[in-house]
């Protein structure tokens, strides 16, 4: 097929150590579960061990016990909030969080909302950062958690974190923060941020799917998600899933050995297509933040014509974008991210996400630059819109 | 996503563009997804059949298709015969699109019996104010809703799912 | 190493076909996000679906979309409880259970206590089964929801599901079926068995671990423990382990296909070991019913010894098995399973769980077996308890 | 799970056995477990010395070791020596136990003290019941406890942990 991948944002391809890490693992014909006792079982525990001591170095976590494997992003935010709420139920019932947080924390905090929780949900300017002051005031003695996200999925613009952090801690309240699209992409530090609880996941830094991991800092009250078993330190139940946490581990350690070299690639990518952007179109919009924001990632929004017709017609060329939060797929309403940071709807819907990864170069960019140019005109020239 | 039939008139959409002075325009949007749709009609006054049809649109590629496929329907097509594409026989001619795009195909005949009714109404000499000339779409055609998160019956219309406390989008 | 796996209770090796099949899917370039609409997304898409019907297919579902992808039984038990019980509460507060179940939904009823739910946990009978008549009695107007396991992860015996399931169904009470350690062993069919919910997962049927699965009958009431995204068809958020996914498809392809053969294979065993054990051994209790039980397990009682040294013994020559659920290891309880048995709390601490699989021989057996000999007069040798 | 020396001595424990008549016999059953060890004692009358020691055990490998290590370090010791044996010392001989499994030295010692008990008690002419001679042993040594599921601070003596619900096994 050949396509070249600028939806890194929805899936990034395995890196070949990992491929290979995942295959031993797979063919090692001594794997067993990592909770029997025997030895088959203990040589598996160290795998488990070392997968997690990569984990905790990639987030700088004090002791890699307060690393809870999960299933992925979605389960880590859904066992954090969801678990914080009800660990500390007598200490209060308010809970704040931002409009443009991904729906694992948007929907765990509306059924919340039906348990008698109260959800300030906080607004974001049209750089797309909230202020860290209007987090303080919304602080009121009943809150127990702050949940803000680090970079956000569908602009990619990262969020005054570490003051978030400080004033959370100040003030004794939880902070729980997303970091799925940030951590082993760009630095993440759960001590200088100050986090209590850390989402992420494996895949955004080339590890398998289905894949992730909770930052529960040490003495955080919080209810497993999962219960049962006495796995993970007796955070989360389960069998683990061993092949893909030693693929996230190896993942997690190249991420943290690569880092500045990948970082400076990825902007380097970011900094071509934003200066050869306006060569190739015209009336569109940058929905990401040019100071804070991910490397990897460019939101526009492309004036009179729809998004998902511009992915369909670059995927005809084998160029793969998405146009908003792929697990928003299904849904039609317009993104309430972008919304949130006042597009009016027919922007928004002309709203395409470009990431790319450390696998990509210039000339995918250029190619994609120059099929994009004549998509738009072929689709403003079909639209009522346009000739208005 | 799209069958064939669908992606052949996305990517060569036939009919696109505007008729200048033309005998009836209707234009939709859809209230769902922020989409719109101009179709614009030549009609010949003795036979009262459409001997031109255009269309403009501003959707995602199930609307695009759509458009493209209601305008090679009516072309050619009497007024009463035209007047008789409902938007199940645009989707069905283009051999299904996925349930949550159903309801694109709502904009193709919505904007075409609005054409008619322009043209009609020109001729009569009404002037009708824009929301007037906005049909009401119907939800599906009384088929049992469930809930797409918990698979509860749900009424037709509803906006949020009190089973399972999720706001819906309304493709249920 | 060359140790003999008898503990595929707590892990089975994966299948060569299972093993090639997540190979591929690990080294194929066009793997993407099954939620993306462009072609690469659509490509993954596909194997999901193709796992899916795979899945619906083992255990006789209508319908593949009533098929739940999750990562592993203690999500899928975990979801399906406490989200039924939650959807359903204001039509009920009480659950039905029995004191055998397994950890993930002994716990998750814990929680639902905490919540106000009323949980009547059944006793069985010596012979391990619970009676489907006091199923029936138990259930009040305000009863919600019924859960009982298919097969017991320590003794292998098998309850009278398809009757309980009929009651269930007479009375309108939702019934969830803990399958975990019989989808893919032994035949299990979600409409002969008028199951609501059906908890399994991968690795019992020589999948990978981390990848299990909720039946979830079209029309039942339930929340998604996930929130997030729409995948899963709504019911279950997250961006899917989709290697892992791959492999179980597989997995229960073969399952499906081998049942017969394989479970002639494994009761042969049992009869052997069965047979040939008081040639080796004095003074034990089969903890397993004769008569309705796994054909892959064994549970002795040996007296006056205690069940982690002889594991410990028996590792020593290369022969893993456990001594107790592999998930309560950790824990220093005696076995709830085995105390509901009747037995005596050291009887209790004797335990062995041999659990064989289709790469298992006779030959495998009769090492176990002369092995165990000499251990047990060890340990025996040592033992306060014989002497007297 | 185990290091090597507890394995070593869990695989070659020495000491085993049963002394007939001896001078002084301790039993204790580990209350969390259902374990058991017997401790005999062979005394050397004018030195005071521990001239012979051998147990019993039925508990997990590391009450072997446990009991292994502990009649190793008891034997040829004077009485004064021994009754200062912790359970700490034996864990420490042993390199270490997995935390869940420091409570399986607590039979070791105590077994031990009781044993000596015993042989001061027939020396002294007293009877005591069987309830009487189990030593009540103390858990950890002062520090902190969390709940191992929740990890908020306990007291020591929780069983069950109020923030989230949950039994305790007594490890915490
Ligand atoms: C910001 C953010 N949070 C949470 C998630 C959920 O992660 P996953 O899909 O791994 O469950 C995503 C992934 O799309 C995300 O981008
Ligand atoms: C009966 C039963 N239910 C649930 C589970 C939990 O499954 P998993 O370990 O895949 O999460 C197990 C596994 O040990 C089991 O045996
Ligand atoms: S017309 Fe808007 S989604 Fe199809
Ligand atoms: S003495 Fe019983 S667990 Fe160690």
């Amino acid at each position: 097929m050949n396509v070249i991948n600028l939806d890194h944002i929805s899936f990034n391809p395995l890196l070949p150590e990992v491929r290979e890490a995942m295959i031993d693992a797979i063919n090692n014909k001594d794997l067993h579960n990592p909770s029997s006792q025997h030895k088959a079982g203990e040589k598996s525990a160290e795998m488990l061990a070392q997968a997690r001591q990569n984990v905790a170095d990639l987030i700088n976590a004090a002791d890699p016990k307060e690393v809870v494997f999960t299933s992925g992003g979605t389960e880590s935010v859904n066992h954090a909030v969801k678990g914080a709420a009800m660990a500390n139920r007598e200490k209060g019932n308010h809970i704040i969080a931002t409009n443009i947080e991904h729906n694992s924390v948007i929907r765990s905090l509306k059924r919340l909302s039906a348990q008698g929780f109260k959800v300030t949900s906080l607004s974001v300017d049209e750089s797309g950062r909230v202020d860290p002051a209007a987090v303080a005031d919304a602080i009121t003695d009943q809150t127990i958690l702050i949940s803000v996200m680090h970079s956000n999925n569908e602009t990619g613009t990262i969020q005054p974190i570490a003051e978030i952090g400080a004033i959370a801690r100040e003030n004794k309240v939880l902070f729980h923060c997303d970091a799925v699209d940030s951590v082993g992409v760009v630095p993440v530090d759960v001590q200088a941020l100050n986090a209590d609880l850390l989402s992420f996941a494996s895949n955004p830094f080339y590890g398998p799917t289905g894949a992730g991991g909770l930052y529960i800092r040490r003495g955080t009250r919080i209810f497993p998600l999962l219960d049962g078993g006495v796995q993970e330190h007796n955070k989360r139940a389960g069998t683990e899933n061993l092949i893909g946490i030693i693929g996230m581990g190896k993942a997690a350690q190249l991420a943290a050995a690569h880092m500045e070299e990948r970082r400076a690639h990825l902007a380097d990518l970011k900094k071509y297509l934003v200066e050869q952007l306006p060569q190739y179109v015209d009336e569109y919009i940058i929905n990401t933040n040019p100071d804070h924001s991910l490397p990897n990632l460019l939101n526009i929004s492309l004036k009179y014509i729809e998004g998902e017709s511009v992915m369909l017609m670059l995927d005809e060329e084998n160029l793969a974008v998405s146009t908003k939060s792929a697990c928003a797929t299904g849904s039609l309403r317009a993104s309430h991210v972008l919304l949130s940071l006042g597009l009016s709807h027919s922007d928004a819907q002309g709203t395409l996400v470009i990431a790319w990864g450390i696998d990509n170069s210039k000339d995918d960019l250029q190619k994609l630059l120059s099929t994009l140019s004549g998509v738009v005109s072929t689709l403003r020239s079909m639209s009522p819109l346009y000739q208005k | 996503m799209y069958n064939q039939v669908v992606m052949d008139h996305f990517k060569n959409p036939r009919n696109v563009g505007v008729i200048e002075d033309p005998d009836g325009v209707g234009e939709v949007g859809n209230p769902l997804c922020g989409d719109m749709m101009t179709i614009y009609l030549k009609i010949d006054e003795n036979e009262k059949r459409i001997s031109d049809i255009k269309f403009q649109t501003f959707g995602c590629g199930s609307a695009i298709a759509v458009s493209s496929m209601l305008t090679e329907m009516a072309k050619g097509k009497t007024l009463d015969e035209a007047r008789k594409i409902s938007n199940k026989d645009v989707a069905e001619a283009l051999e299904g699109l996925p349930k949550n795009k159903l309801h694109c195909s709502n904009l193709g005949a919505d904007a075409l019996h609005m054409a008619i009714q322009d043209y009609d109404d020109k001729k009569a000499g009404i002037v009708r104010p824009r929301e007037e000339r906005e049909e009401k779409h119907e939800h599906g055609d009384g088929e049992t809703c469930y809930c797409p998160y918990c698979d509860v019956e749900l009424d037709e219309k509803a906006s949020f799912c009190e089973a399972c406390q999720r706001d819906l989008t309304e493709e249920h």
